[in-house]
């Protein structure tokens, strides 16, 4: 189905959307930053913008979130599940490499058990997807088979045809049953081809030679000459919509506490550090190459995807200016060359 | 305190060993009467108490802290209670700067002579903090916890 | 000046009085420069010095994968400078044990950032080596280094409160702050002890809260005002308008300015009889 | 430790507690509530026998590993109940104290209110037990031997009454001779008895005990280590007299040119030559030379070559009988010895006030204002003039002599706002013996109060007023100035509040006693207490009168505050006596809440980062650096350490940690969270 929505139709999508209980996330400017945050009219809704500085995945996947709570009296410990974490929400004007993200987490929450966190909220939650009409230097979604205008992971997908209109692809059930429900919204599509604005993001390495390399250079010196300068904060996998580790603490008083799953990264120093003193994973070297080898070999061998994007969030916001398509190129062009 | 009408501040005291609590004690033999809304947590020297402490003693629920030591001059360890005045002269400012309230956290010598400065200081506190009112915005943050996400999604 | 960088990295590195160079390489980014590692001689092409060298190199002296490759020459700004002064009271490295190459400087950032507004150290105050013009440093008054404060001390209690509850809900503790501090340099940040767990972990307003009070209380007296925390807060945060307060605060009280003498006692480490009294009862 | 099985005992204190707190309620409460209490039960009087056999009982009977008591202050028993812990053979520091008599019962008369407040009292602390872990009395070892600094009355007294104890006393004196003050006296006071007849033998008898060893013209370098291990250097100066060949034959100083040099000994009322000894019963009785004024050093000093090769004048050399080695050595230098000790008194004395401060009184101009220990000398027997009273300026009996008290004493603007407790007796004792020496001689004291407490003292004040015929005026001398051969004293006498005029030959100033002028130092060095007067610091002004803020370190005598010499023998034998009870051990036990470097498993080793904020804000410097090293003896990390021995306990050290890597024994950071956690308003 196609349909376009015009800009000035966006005040009477997010109304539309509060009328109908939808809650409404899509970006805000916050001060330096644009930030993907409840709305509540269309005038806080900013599109001038490459990509949000964080991701879609703090909606689905929060960064602190309680998953029971209990009670302690004496000799007795009861527990309370969380409910109503899900609430009916659109995710208004997030970009295709975040929702792409989606589909590839899906499979990591829905694995060995499924997670009813992670489900349930991917249930409640429309993502409403505006395709890029612009990038910059770090993005490189076109490097991990993904575009500017992909659907993967998106109910609907915008594009910009004119300065003030956007055309409308549903490309699932849950984004087409949305575009019915607000229908009036929504114009029929004026006839001919509209010249869709779709940003060009260049390809900048070949993502089916990464994987080879990597399954035969567990061992080279590249990872350290490249990560010395990585001061090992968790900056890149806090951003990064696909990297989903989680640490699970108590948080309690003498008579009640939570449980708590909050996000953590294998970036960190802690992250393995055993009970015992031992760290498998002791220096910064191979933390980073825990990051690459997850995304580009472990997770590709147990779920047949690459776990990222191309979004580029870590190398933009990397204190000491790390860079993964960097890294990337290097590894595409060491034409296999074993240390 | 379960009387809503009734606003009772809850405070945390932190006490040295050596002069307030056993000016509080002194309070305690001469039978003088003080407003019950402290709770006190022993300690050998105010010099010993971590910022972190009366963090978590908000954390905790408290609307107001009092740390109370040997007078300069006096401490028991000699330089205990000089140490622990550096500390809260920049704690405290920190605190106020992030919008606490600094009469939530108050500082006080008390000699184990000073059994009527004992109850006077902490009728003072008690008093003012009743004036502020509960520490709402600290009590809020306690109460989210980690629904603040779900909250906000 | 960059060749003069370059020449005397390569002179230290081939005479080897250094086995290896901090520095200032392109980014990937014109705008954005990156620490560089430089060990061997024909390497020394990739240090340059813009305006965009924004990092506090002295950090990666706390980290062991950049120490491993041994004694460092470190290129430093002014204010990166001060931070050695801290690590050599603080034991944490011993001044014979680092090369330093100071740089002169006249700001960085674009645009430029706070710290360099009220700059005293545009030329640093420990070196071995001066690259660069020297320049005489300015000298400020208190309330001019702390001018950035008035607008937030000057707000209401509750909009203190309001304006920094705005603030850490929106931090997500990776960290960043504290490791990117060259002066957050414990082997267990407090935050990772949970026996007991005195600051929650937890990315909520109570963590987020602890987490940020503390992490700004233990550089009462300490921090140089590198402002590096700040610049790596993905979440945006003026930390270091945290950081300031407490510099400000501990030079009222204490007369005290953290990175500016070796000789002088560590403010939090110290005491004197004559401290102020204003908030005992 | 969650499993800990406690037992919460609340006391009715007979009806001090129960009174105004429902301890049944609390009892309650506590059973029904608090994870881990598996006992709780009321007393009427736990502190009593019956009490405490019940908590004897319980503990056994229960099996319980953890004990609240709710009861009075811990100040009052919590001794009692860890004793009582201790013989069930429950560790004792699983045993603690919730204060709800001192904090509940006594200050909060309502019984909802105090039982609340009682029940969240005592739920802090059964979570603080749950924490609790059992700590051991730390056992020290202890050197048997004291160090005695100071050789004057009080340093001797302390020296032979621990010497007298069996144990070895090194004694150190800076000056060339043992005596001090005393030995300057003439005579004391209440008894009038000739106070080098009574100094003499003791000096005598301490330099002949076997147990002492005597270190004169000698100082204490530095001091390390804590109670029963100290580590003293001492600095021996260079006498210039070999001390083991010299005999004492007094051929030196005979023949030494220098004879101008002003005694200190004297005061300055007399000379001394330039190799001396301070006065002829001196002990040792050998010499020293002084090398500010022998012409010998001088000479040597100006030509910048040693000593020994100046040939200006040998004739303290040339003169000395001892040989083939003379006992003289020009070229000796100071040597630092070092001596292990378990005890150390400090009786370091005073020093009067400068007469120079009272420009007013002609202190320090006119010849003839003198300081009370200058008059000692001049009425001392062996003093420069043999005991007759002569003024200094012209050698004339004086016929008046005025006595001022209070010079310096209870007079904040010369910076002694304290009384010097002495002078209203030794002025006395003054106008008497002027009196017994001149007697047409005619005295007048101005003071401002008499302060005679003491056996005998005041009936002592009262001969010297009307038997021996002294005039006391009360009120302050505005000036004292000269007129022709008299000084003119011009005082006020504010009984009759008249101006007085006196035309005397000789004033004599009652100086204030003082700290020395390196009390601080000494103090620094031991790592004790001064005061604002920079006398040294009791622990306790009542309790702990002669134990200084270190343990191990006793004060004796005037350093610790003007005293006369009956109460200096007084407090050095007390001080003696500590020593000797801490000698009596071969190990002390100390109270194990002492600070406690976290230690881990390789690789970790610590998570301490060793930046010694620990080590500079302690107040006992018992924060060492330990390198933590490889097999191959490289340094993998240097960390600090708590020498148990020299903490206190206070935990500043914890509390300054960032990491919390140092943690208190006995208020740990676990005890610590849980006690607030159990707070719990929310």
């Amino acid at each position: 189905m196609e349909k376009t929505l015009k800009k000035e139709n966006f005040n009477s999508l997010i109304t539309g959307l509060k009328d109908k209980g939808y809650k409404t996330i899509a970006p805000k400017k916050d001060n330096n930053l644009v930030m993907l945050d409840e709305v509540q009219s269309a005038d806080e809704i900013h599109l001038d913008h490459v990509q949000t500085n964080n991701s879609v995945k703090e909606f689905f996947l929060p960064k602190t979130e309680k998953i029971l709570s209990y009670k302690i009296e004496k000799n007795k410990v009861s527990m309370e599940e969380p409910e109503g974490f899900a609430v009916k929400t659109v995710i208004f004007g997030s970009r295709p490499c975040d929702a792409a993200s989606l589909p590839v987490m899906d499979k990591v929450f829905n694995w060995d058990c499924s997670d009813k966190f992670w489900v349930e909220r991917r249930e409640a939650i429309t993502v409403v997807t505006i395709a890029c009409d612009k990038c910059d230097s770090y993005c490189f979604c076109t490097s991990v088979n993904l575009a500017p205008d992909s659907k993967e992971g998106s109910d609907v997908l915008l594009t910009k045809i004119s300065d003030d209109e956007y055309l409308v692809e549903t490309v699932t059930e849950k984004g087409e049953g949305l575009i019915k429900e607000l229908e009036t919204v929504f114009s029929d599509p004026a006839g001919g081809t509209p010249e869709r604005q779709i940003a060009s993001v260049e390809k900048k390495f070949e993502i089916d030679k990464v994987k080879p390399w990597l399954d035969e250079n567990f061992v080279n010196k590249v990872w350290a000459e490249f990560s010395t300068k990585c001061i090992g904060c968790g900056a890149c996998t806090f951003v990064c919509p696909t990297c989903h580790c989680f640490d699970i603490v108590d948080e309690c008083t003498m008579s009640k506490g939570d449980r708590v799953k909050n996000w953590d990264g294998c970036q960190f120093k802690m992250f393995t550090l055993h009970t015992s003193g031992h760290n498998p994973r002791s220096t910064q070297d191979q933390r980073w190459r825990q990051r690459i080898m997850h995304k580009f070999k472990y997770y590709v061998e147990k779920f047949d995807n690459i776990l990222c994007v191309g979004c580029g969030r870590c190398s933009r916001v990397c204190p000491a200016d790390m860079n993964i398509s960097e890294m990337l190129e290097i590894i595409a062009t060491e034409d296999n060359q074993k240390e | 305190m379960s009387d809503e009408t009734k606003f009772e501040p809850r405070i945390v005291a932190f006490l040295c060993n050596w002069c307030t609590y056993a000016g509080a004690d002194l309070a305690g033999t001469g039978r003088k009467q003080y407003q019950a809304n402290v709770r006190v947590i022993k300690l050998p020297c105010t010099g010993g108490i971590d910022p972190l402490f009366l963090i978590k003693a908000f954390e905790r629920g408290a609307d107001g802290i009092l740390v109370s030591g040997c007078h300069p001059g006096d401490c028991h360890y000699n330089s205990g209670n000089y140490h622990a005045r550096r500390r809260w002269n920049v704690f405290r400012p920190l605190l106020e700067f992030c919008g606490i309230n600094p009469e939530r956290i108050q500082f006080s010598w008390i000699s184990a002579a000073e059994g009527g400065k004992w109850v006077e200081t902490i009728n003072g506190v008690v008093d003012s903090v009743r004036a502020l009112g509960p520490f709402e915005g600290y009590h809020k943050i306690n109460a989210i916890g980690p629904d603040a996400s779900s909250e906000k999604s | 000046m960059i060749e003069a960088l370059r020449k005397k990295a390569e002179e230290l590195l081939r005479s080897k009085t250094v086995d290896v160079v901090y520095g200032y390489g392109e980014g990937s980014v014109p705008e954005r420069t990156r620490p560089v590692f430089i060990t061997k001689p024909e390497d020394v092409n990739k240090l340059t010095w813009n305006k965009y060298c924004v990092y506090n190199l002295t950090t990666y002296l706390k980290k062991q994968e950049a120490r491993k490759l041994g004694k460092p020459a470190i290129v430093v700004k002014g204010c990166d400078a001060k931070t050695i002064t801290v690590l050599i009271k603080e034991s944490q490295i011993k001044r014979e044990d680092i090369y330093i190459i100071g740089v002169t400087c006249t700001g960085i950032g674009e645009p430029p950032a706070t710290k360099c507004k009220a700059c005293d150290v545009n030329t640093p105050l420990i070196y071995d080596e001066l690259i660069g013009e020297k320049i005489e440093n300015k000298e400020f008054s208190f309330d001019e280094r702390y001018a950035e404060l008035d607008e937030y001390e000057k707000l209401s209690e509750k909009e203190k409160w309001d304006f920094w509850q705005k603030q850490f809900a929106k931090c997500i503790k990776c960290y960043a702050c504290s490791s990117i501090c060259p002066l957050c340099f414990c082997d267990r940040c407090i935050v990772d002890k949970n026996q007991p767990q005195w600051i929650d972990p937890s990315a909520h307003p109570r963590g987020n809260l602890s987490w940020n009070v503390t992490r700004a209380y233990h550089l009462a007296g300490r921090c140089i005002n590198c402002e590096e925390c700040q610049r790596v807060c993905p979440a945006d945060i003026p930390l270091n308008l945290l950081n300031k307060k407490l510099a400000k605060e501990t030079e009222k009280n204490f007369k005290y300015r953290s990175g500016y003498n070796v000789d002088d006692e560590l403010a939090m480490a110290t005491y004197k009889e004559d401290d102020s009294e204003d908030i005992f009862k | 430790m969650g499993n800990k099985k406690i037992g919460v005992f609340v006391c009715h204190c007979g009806t001090n507690i129960s009174a105004t707190v429902d301890v049944e309620k609390v009892a309650e409460e506590t059973k029904k509530n608090n994870p881990g209490v598996s006992y709780t039960t009321t007393y009427k009087y736990m502190c009593s026998d019956p009490g405490q056999k019940l908590l004897r009982d319980k503990i056994k009977e229960e099996g319980l590993d953890g004990v609240v008591v709710a009861a009075c202050s811990p100040k009052m028993h919590e001794h009692t109940f860890r004793n009582a812990a201790i013989k069930t053979g429950l560790n004792p520091y699983h045993v603690e104290i919730s204060n709800i008599r001192e904090q509940c019962s006594w200050v909060h008369p309502e019984i909802p209110v105090g039982t609340e407040k009682s029940t969240d009292l005592v739920r802090m602390m059964t979570e603080k037990v749950r924490k609790d872990k059992s700590l051991n009395a730390i056992k020290v070892p202890v050197t048997k031997r004291a160090l005695v600094i100071g050789g004057g009355i009080a340093g001797i007294q302390a020296a032979l009454d621990i010497a007298d104890g069996g144990h070895e006393v090194i004694m150190v004196e800076r000056e060339a001779s043992i005596g001090g003050h005393m030995a300057q006296l003439s005579e004391t006071f209440p008894t009038l008895d000739c106070s080098q007849c009574i100094m003499t033998p003791k000096m005598v008898e301490a330099a002949q005990n076997d147990n002492i060893t005597m270190h004169t013209w000698s100082e204490i370098e530095s001091v390390d280590g804590y109670i029963g291990n100290f580590t003293v250097k001492i600095r021996k100066k260079a006498r210039s007299v070999d001390l083991d060949l010299c005999t004492g034959c007094s051929s030196c100083w005979q023949v030494c040119p220098c004879s101008k040099i002003k005694s200190e000994f004297d005061m300055g009322l007399g000379n001394r030559t330039a190799i001396y000894i301070p006065f002829p019963q001196a002990i040792p009785s050998k010499p020293v030379i002084d090398r500010e004024n022998c012409i010998l050093f001088k000479d040597a000093r100006k030509k910048n070559i040693k000593p020994n090769d100046s040939k200006v004048c040998r004739k303290c050399i040339d003169a000395c009988p001892i040989a083939p080695v003379k006992a003289i050595d020009y070229n000796q230098e100071d040597e630092i010895i070092e001596v292990k000790v378990g005890a150390i008194i400090v009786a370091t004395g005073y020093k009067e006030l400068e007469d120079g401060l009272y420009g007013e009184y002609g202190g320090g101009k006119y010849e003839d204002v003198i300081t009370g220990l200058q008059f000692e000398r001049l009425a001392s027997a062996s003093g420069p003039t043999e005991g007759v009273i002569k003024r200094p300026s012209d050698g004339k009996e004086p016929e008046i002599v005025v006595f001022i008290q209070c010079v310096g004493s209870r007079d904040p603007a010369k910076g002694c706002s304290y009384c010097s407790k002495t002078c209203c007796m030794y002025t006395a004792k003054h106008t008497m013996l002027y009196k017994h020496k001149v007697h047409h001689g005619h005295a007048f004291v101005f003071y401002i109060d008499i302060r005679c407490a003491g056996k005998g003292y005041e009936e002592f004040s009262q001969r010297a007023i009307e038997e021996e015929g002294a005039t006391y005026l009360r009120g302050r001398v505005s000036r004292v100035y000269k007129k022709g051969e008299k000084l003119v004293v011009l005082g006020a006498d504010t009984l009759t509040g008249s101006v007085v005029e006196i035309e005397a030959d000789m004033v004599v100033l009652a100086s204030a006693m003082k700290a020395q002028d390196d009390a601080m130092e000494i103090a620094q060095k031991l790592s004790i207490q001064y005061d604002k007067d920079k006398f040294l610091s009791e622990i306790h002004p009542k309790l702990k009168p002669v134990e200084s803020s270190s343990a191990g370190i006793f004060l004796a005598g005037t350093c610790q505050g003007p005293k006369d010499i009956p109460e200096t023998v007084a407090q050095a034998g007390a001080a003696a006596s500590k020593v000797l009870a801490l000698l009596s051990s071969d190990e002390l036990e100390r109270e194990p809440v002492v600070a406690r470097v976290d230690r881990q498993l390789p690789p970790v080793f610590s998570t301490c980062i060793g930046c010694f904020y620990c080590q500079k804000v302690c107040p006992y410097s018992a924060i060492e650096s330990e390198d933590i090293k490889a097999r191959d003896g490289s340094v993998i990390k240097t960390v600090a350490r708590v020498n148990e021995g020299l903490c206190q306990g206070c935990g500043l050290c914890a509390a300054t940690c960032r990491s919390k890597s140092i943690e208190l024994d006995g208020f740990n950071d676990e005890q610590i969270y849980a006690e607030i956690n159990a707070v719990e308003f929310n």
